[in-house]
């Protein structure tokens, strides 16, 4: 795959427009890595490029540890966010890592230096002294030092605006936004009700960043980076927005009026999006004083008839477990959100990792009926939610809604008219209204056995019926009973739901291209845009594959799936997780064999990864690709929990 | 099942009744005969029906042991979940609908071994629901196994971490925060029906502790021994003075006895919260717009 | 199958000696159901006969509820509990069911007088009236009333010796212990200290028993009642046990020194077991104040050396799941005891299932390594406990043993030699010794990248050396780190353990008969008996079928099961659950299509249940047999949690 | 990694350094510059320093968090399992070998709000373990949300359950049966030192409240605003007299202050034990035939 500057056949170096990858980093909390990479991030928005800032690079700790924030700026949509390879680093941090003397610099460039693309741009903090690039240079990487720290403390007198020059510097080399329009219109918006000095300020900032680069540029005698991004007529208002944001709306649309959830990373921010907006919407958010606490009292509230859900982490799911079963058997609706993170137990809190299907599918003791959903994009957190907060109403069972780390918190560009024009409904015809109840009756049967499963609930309040539910097996009126046959008839009640959810609501995986005959990659949830971009780049280089994508996992559609798979040449999965959970599922259900690329070192799952693994297996070296290299990071620094 | 209301309507009179409906037949009731749960539900019919509430209206979140399953055994709604977490369903529940007479009942052992984490801060919550524990000093349904109230009048020392001291329900509800703290004893269900319904009309968390004999597997705390130590709180205290409801425990603690009635009864200041919507027409026109502004 | 008497070809009757089963039932608490079976059981084992008692029938509250207790008698070792069907019906409740006014008898008649085979026998007390038996009777059945409650109160002046009356009327129509002096030497066991009158009052209660089925017989005219029990020379002593009493000798043979426990049904007796035999050997067992407190102590005594377990049932396994992968990434031995009851959430406390198997080997956020373990039989809870101690020790990872509530509670003959002669190992080798770090120095590192994935462990207070473990991922030593390849070497560790596992330590599962080209039977755990059992049925009726066998149900031993399942005609799986859940798994791995006999409305698996089955799948009829009849039991009583 | 006990003899001297072995060297350590938990660090090296205890002898119990993190920053074996149950890890851990220095370090969070099921019943066990919370009224390591310690000194109303009001770690604790509760503060750790060193050889569970700002998400709770509310508890307190302890606490609240130092301390009497036998040839013997005779 092409790497670094495209050559004429002429030879002549040509400037690459409006499709490139940058990389900030720095010290987590210091240097403001996120700070930078939220106003790049808008301000391209609106400058109508498209931005893909999926890969998160930070540690679980608040202040120290190396902090990275990877970005896609395009002028179509991205199809992924690639490959580790970069275009662009902006290396914020100023000092030297003390356990790396020896190598005078910095982590972030140490860290990213070797993903840096032949004559791509290195932008560095040299505030504490310029730092040796040669071995960069050679590769034809453009290097702008800029004191930026120093500026800021010692010029303009105020630190923090040492995150703006680095801006300034870029949009110059990047010949953007040349009259500060945009910069100046974020900074109002921003700073002006604290005066127009600091917006002032900023300018000033990012203008000083300007003359540094120009001074480099004359040194040198360059002309230009080698890269450039042009603004573009924006059609519609774009919307730079994060998995958990569009969840979170996405509940609040679909009519979900409390939520619960207690502070674990990356689900917090559901719970601090639902506190300051749900109560618009005539809802509550609590934050749990702790995991069970706050399931529990998401299923009181939906006991009491309002659309509930709770939003967690792999740990705080784990904690949450024998809820699933009192949903399960009370017939109690729950949607649960869990944000994937690298399990098992603490393990690594700040990485993303899809190994938490196996929990939502089968954890519990005894058997209940749920549902498993897993978005893929931004647009589908949104849209599935609503579709969620539907199923667990029809189905009374927990509505398993998995997402990951990358996925919750990644940012992407989403027209905001996409959110306008979705066409949401809410059903909530399995509630008995209080005529429903005079038309039939004393007769009220809180666990009815019906032909879909399906029974009808009561709102408490309700006059004229009353229910008795419990999480102990009972018979159709809700008292606790052991008869054999009561028993049998509740179980297959219970999970005849899930034969009706096959039929009338189960969506099939996605399927791209024709399967017969193929090698078909499998996958689930948030990894569908690197599969799609790895069967472009396969099929570039020669190789045909199909993509079959899951986002409704649980029950398994086997009548849906099998008869294709039964059709492919061969089936490889590909999950971030250590075993290949899904292709243990379809193994189960299909009986097909399903070879295996696996990441589970904590990185995103890059289309390289995807590409190499599937050209060892299709040259049969090997049924499971664990990726990831071997060779640790050149930097060591101690992490937290 | 219908709760009566519609077939009749509920004046006082037919009230009483109408909690018989709906529930397990009291044949089969399958407690002990002389448990003490049985004064707990003869004490809970009089305070709901004294109070004229209307079935359909209630909520009852039952514990899990023998206890919890008074919630059957009565009228109303009911909900049972996990073990211990009794109260965290009531409080969903409450702040969902603030309309619903929401009441939990459980045992010692479902709130306060392994449902302490939820009774600890439901108190500190002070959501308007009501908790009465059948406390027995044992684990009634697994048979017998000590609770954290057990060895209540028992004069020993303890000398391993295997075999913890019992605590006192009422200290813990007052440390916690706990708004309204009172206790009763299934042995006089008629005074205990007076608490009932003071708790029930207590605007926050209202907690009573019910000493509820189990007959079968705590020989120690009888009827006859609790009889001999309970005493009733004077007419001169004043519950809404913590310290004075402090200052009596220590008293009574002083002079070996159990207080019976509410120890300490003082609402916050609560804002007030309108039911949570629920119906397609309370949902269908949710704006989400002005949010999205946020991501420009 | 053969039901009722024998018949010569003359057709005149025979006596059936020494083989029949017989039920007791009665009200819970009230009538004694379980102190009649206990003196039954023990007696009888006395006499040198086997005694199988796997079905337990009682209800999840204290007073009041049906309760039964049915025993199989036989002077070689049963095969298995075989079919509900009863020769003895013996029923202590003497009052009516005001559900059932209309029919004037008793809960145990009524329920269980169906199950009674012709020509059988009904003993029951007519302390308040005789009861119509004339369906009972125009079927063979002897009926002896015998108003046990009114001799006990008006004559004997002393109500508890109630119970005795009718074991000394069995004794009698069974020709059984005809001097008395096995009974008396109980009694005597049991009394004599509270002095001689007790004992001659139950001996006199007995006589009065035996006087009145023979006032019954005479006024008859019947020479006996069918059947008779015969007393055998015992080659050596013999117990009755139960599963969770082997259970827990095996872990104190096994040197497991700390247990934890927070009251279950049915894990409760395994604490109360350890509470009171523990000390002895210088251990300690706790009653935790939740599930988590007894198993995180359980852990922290594991991370201070010591051998470690908890038990518990499906709700308390629910409770503990993150608890799973603290032991899986911390690598901390704990063996988890999980005595499966009926579920999910509360379910039906009292009832047998074997539902938590996708719990033990899905359940938990992440990926980690474990052990899946279900005895069969009681000697398997006991060897198969010491084994667990052993591998939980080697592979530092959590250990589950799975039991059922039959297995659990069920009682069995089994000679006390087996118990005195089994070799017991305690294999501790995985420890570090102070002289072993003397050797390797300042190097010890916690978590050791080793070829078999098993690093060496360090008690704490060993001088020379210290740990760091942790929950979250880390590098060798043990600290905190998200390093990638870090992270890859650590998870490929841990997963290396398990293909140790397999290689080293696995029992691959039993096969009975020959499987290829014929249906193998497959199941797991407690059912083993009437799996064999049943393929002797199947036999006898010229239906030959293997049986496969699992006690080490994961890591999934696929190269031991798969080729033997490749060669069968068909596979048919039989499991107390809803899925078959192991039939998935074995799809899963062996990719071979497994059809099911299912069993989930809490009764026993039967041998009818099976040969039905398996008739019905290998007649094409259907894929899943879910077995259970639809009717109501006759008698409706609420029961509690 | 060597305790370093091996290589030199550990004398009183050499001790101090030995704490800074087997640990995250000073400058990796990821606290803010500034966090309150250093002075925690400071102040419980000098005590483990000053008793001359070998960090081979010592299990640190680390709690999720910020705080918790302190386990891997100084020597001394090392656990840290699942939020929230460090207590019971701790407690297994002493259960199982008394010759350990079981340390127990832990957040407001983790101890007191999903701890709290963990803490409540370990002050009733009393094991001789020591419990050191870094309270800054806050979830650091989540970014800021508010613990059940939150709110300390501001004055306002609680008048909804999603916003309970804080309560009093030293209250609880010593509700629950707490055999020693004091509090210290990391802006002091040579006062905090001294009150590890009493914790630490107390007999039974000590639990010492530490206030550790959080100098990133607490603005409140500062530094200069501890340094304005704490005070010493007066030399006169008998921290035997659980009456008085009561009493203290009452005054302090009352004038607004903040005692540091301890409040309680009243050893309960206990059994010994032995460390649980662990080798093959301490278990090897085990004889189960007495237990046999129960099934025949
Ligand atoms: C998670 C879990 N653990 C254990 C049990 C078993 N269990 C049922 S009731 C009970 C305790 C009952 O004691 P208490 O709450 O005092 O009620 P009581 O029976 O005394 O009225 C226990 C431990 C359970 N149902 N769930
Ligand atoms: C089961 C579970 N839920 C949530 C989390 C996320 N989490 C990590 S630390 C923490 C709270 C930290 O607060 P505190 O204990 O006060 O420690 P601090 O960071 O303030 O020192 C939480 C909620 C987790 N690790 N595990
Ligand atoms: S066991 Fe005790 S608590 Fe349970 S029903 Fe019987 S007397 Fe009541
Ligand atoms: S966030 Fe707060 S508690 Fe955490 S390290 Fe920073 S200052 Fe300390
Ligand atoms: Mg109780
Ligand atoms: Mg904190």
């Amino acid at each position: 795959m092409a790497r670094g500057l495209c050559y004429h056949k002429d030879g002549s170096v040509r400037v690459i427009t409006n499709n490139l990858k940058l990389l900030v980093g720095g010290v987590q909390l210091r240097d403001g890595v996120l700070t930078v990479t939220d106003v790049l991030g808008r301000i391209f928005t609106r400058a109508g490029l498209y931005v893909l800032e999926m890969e998160r690079g930070y540690a679980s700790t608040i202040y120290g540890a190396h902090q990275y924030d990877p970005m896609v700026i395009s002028a179509q949509q991205p199809l992924s966010w690639g490959d580790p390879y970069v275009d662009i680093l902006i290396a914020l941090d100023f000092d030297s890592n003390p356990d790396a003397k020896d190598q005078p610099n910095r982590d972030t460039v140490l860290r990213h230096g070797r993903d840096l693309k032949d004559g791509g741009v290195l932008l560095y903090d040299s505030s504490t002294g310029e730092i040796p690039t040669g071995d960069l240079e050679r590769r034809g990487v453009k290097v702008f030092p800029i004191p930026a720290r120093n500026i800021a403390r010692d010029e303009l007198k105020k630190d923090v605006v040492k995150n703006i020059i680095p801006v300034g510097a870029l949009f110059r080399l990047l010949e953007f936004d040349a009259d500060v329009s945009l910069l100046r219109g974020l900074l109002e918006e921003r700073f002006l009700r604290k005066g127009r000095e600091i917006v002032d300020l900023n300018l000033r900032a990012a203008a000083r960043g300007v003359e540094v680069v120009e001074g480099v540029l004359a040194a040198r005698g360059w002309t230009d980076a080698g890269y450039r991004l042009d603004a573009l007529p924006v059609d519609d208002p774009r919307l730079l927005i994060a998995g958990n944001e569009a969840l979170a709306m996405g509940a609040i649309a679909g009519g979900c009026r409390y939520y619960a959830g207690y502070p674990i990373t990356p689900a917090s921010a559901i719970l601090e999006f639902m506190e300051e907006h749900l109560p618009k919407y005539g809802g509550r958010a609590m934050q749990g004083q702790n995991e069970r606490e706050s399931i529990r009292a998401a299923l009181g509230a939906a006991v009491a008839g309002v659309r509930s859900m709770v939003g967690t982490s792999g740990p705080g799911l784990s904690l949450k477990v024998e809820e699933f079963g009192v949903s399960g058997v009370t017939e109690t609706p729950i949607v649960i959100v869990d944000t994937q993170r690298a399990g098992p137990s603490t393990g690594m809190p700040t990485k993303s990792e899809q190994a938490d299907l196996f929990l939502a599918a089968y954890g519990g003791h005894g058997e209940i009926p749920r549902i498993v959903l897993a978005p893929a994009t931004q647009e589908e957190c949104y849209t599935m939610m609503v579709e969620a907060q539907n199923l667990a109403d029809k189905y009374q069972c927990p509505v398993f809604f998995l997402t990951d780390l990358n996925l919750s918190e990644g940012r992407k560009v989403v027209p905001q008219s996409f959110f306008e024009q979705y066409p949401v409904v809410v059903d909530r015809s399995t509630l008995l209204r209080e005529d429903d109840l005079a038309r039939d009756g004393n007769g009220y049967k809180r666990f009815a056995v019906t032909e879909t499963g399906i029974s009808p609930r009561l709102v408490p309040g309700t006059r004229g019926a009353v229910f008795k539910v419990s999480g102990s097996e009972h018979d159709e009126r809700g008292f606790v009973s052991t008869d054999p046959s009561i028993r049998k008839a509740q179980m297959e009640k219970r999970f005849r739901k899930m034969a009706t959810y096959l039929a009338e609501d189960a969506k099939p995986p996605k399927v791209y291209g024709d399967p017969a005959g193929r090698p078909v990659l499998v996958g689930w949830g948030s990894t569908r845009p690197v599969l799609l971009d790895a069967q472009q780049r396969l099929a570039a280089s020669g190789t045909d594959v199909a993509v079959m994508h899951f986002t409704h996992l649980w029950p398994f559609n086997t009548s849906a799936v099998k008869p294709i798979l039964e059709r492919a040449a061969s089936v490889i999965s590909v999950e971030q997780n250590f075993h290949g959970q899904l292709a243990d599922v379809i193994q189960s259900y299909c009986m097909v064999p399903v070879t295996r690329i696996v990441k589970f070192n904590g990185l995103p799952m890059y289309v390289s990864d995807i590409t190499g693994g599937v050209n060892q297996i299709l040259a049969g070296e090997v049924a499971v690709v664990r990726v990831g290299v071997e060779a640790p990071v050149p930097v060591k620094v101690s992490e937290g929990d | 099942m219908t709760d009566g209301a519609q077939t009749r309507p509920a004046p006082a009179k037919a009230a009483a009744k109408i909690w018989d409906e709906n529930a397990v037949p009291r044949h089969r009731i399958q407690w002990c005969p002389g448990c003490g749960d049985f004064g707990v539900l003869a004490a809970l019919k009089m305070a709901v029906a004294k109070l004229e509430i209307t079935p359909s209206q209630t909520l009852m979140v039952g514990g899990i042991g023998c206890s919890g399953q008074i919630r059957n055994y009565l009228n109303g709604n009911a909900f049972h979940g996990t073990h211990g977490g009794a109260l965290a369903y009531a409080l969903g529940a409450k702040m969902a609908n603030p309309e619903l007479q929401v009441i939990t009942l459980a045992g010692d052992g479902d709130t306060f071994a392994i449902g302490v984490e939820n009774f600890v801060h439901v108190c500190r919550r002070d959501p308007d629901i009501v908790l009465v524990v059948m406390d027995n000093g044992v684990y009634g349904l697994t048979k017998g196994q000590h609770s954290p109230t057990h060895g209540r009048g028992i004069d020993k020392e303890y000398v391993l971490e295997e075999d913890p001291p019992p605590f006192s329900p009422l200290r813990l509800a007052l440390t916690a925060g706990a708004t309204f703290v009172a206790q009763s004893f299934s042995g006089d269900p008629k005074h205990a029906a007076e608490i009932y319904v003071q708790a029930m009309q207590h605007k926050g968390f209202a907690f009573v502790n019910d000493f509820s004999p189990c007959v079968t597997y705590n020989k120690f705390n009888t009827y006859d021994w609790y009889r001999e130590h309970v005493e009733n709180i004077p007419a001169g205290h004043d519950p809404a003075d913590l310290g004075a409801a402090w200052a009596l425990l220590d008293d009574f603690d002083k002079r070996g006895r159990l207080p019976l009635g509410v120890v300490h009864a003082h609402p916050r200041g609560k804002k007030a919260v309108k039911r949570l919507p629920i119906w397609e027409s309370e949902l269908k026109d949710a704006d989400i717009k002005p949010l999205l502004q946020m991501f420009r």
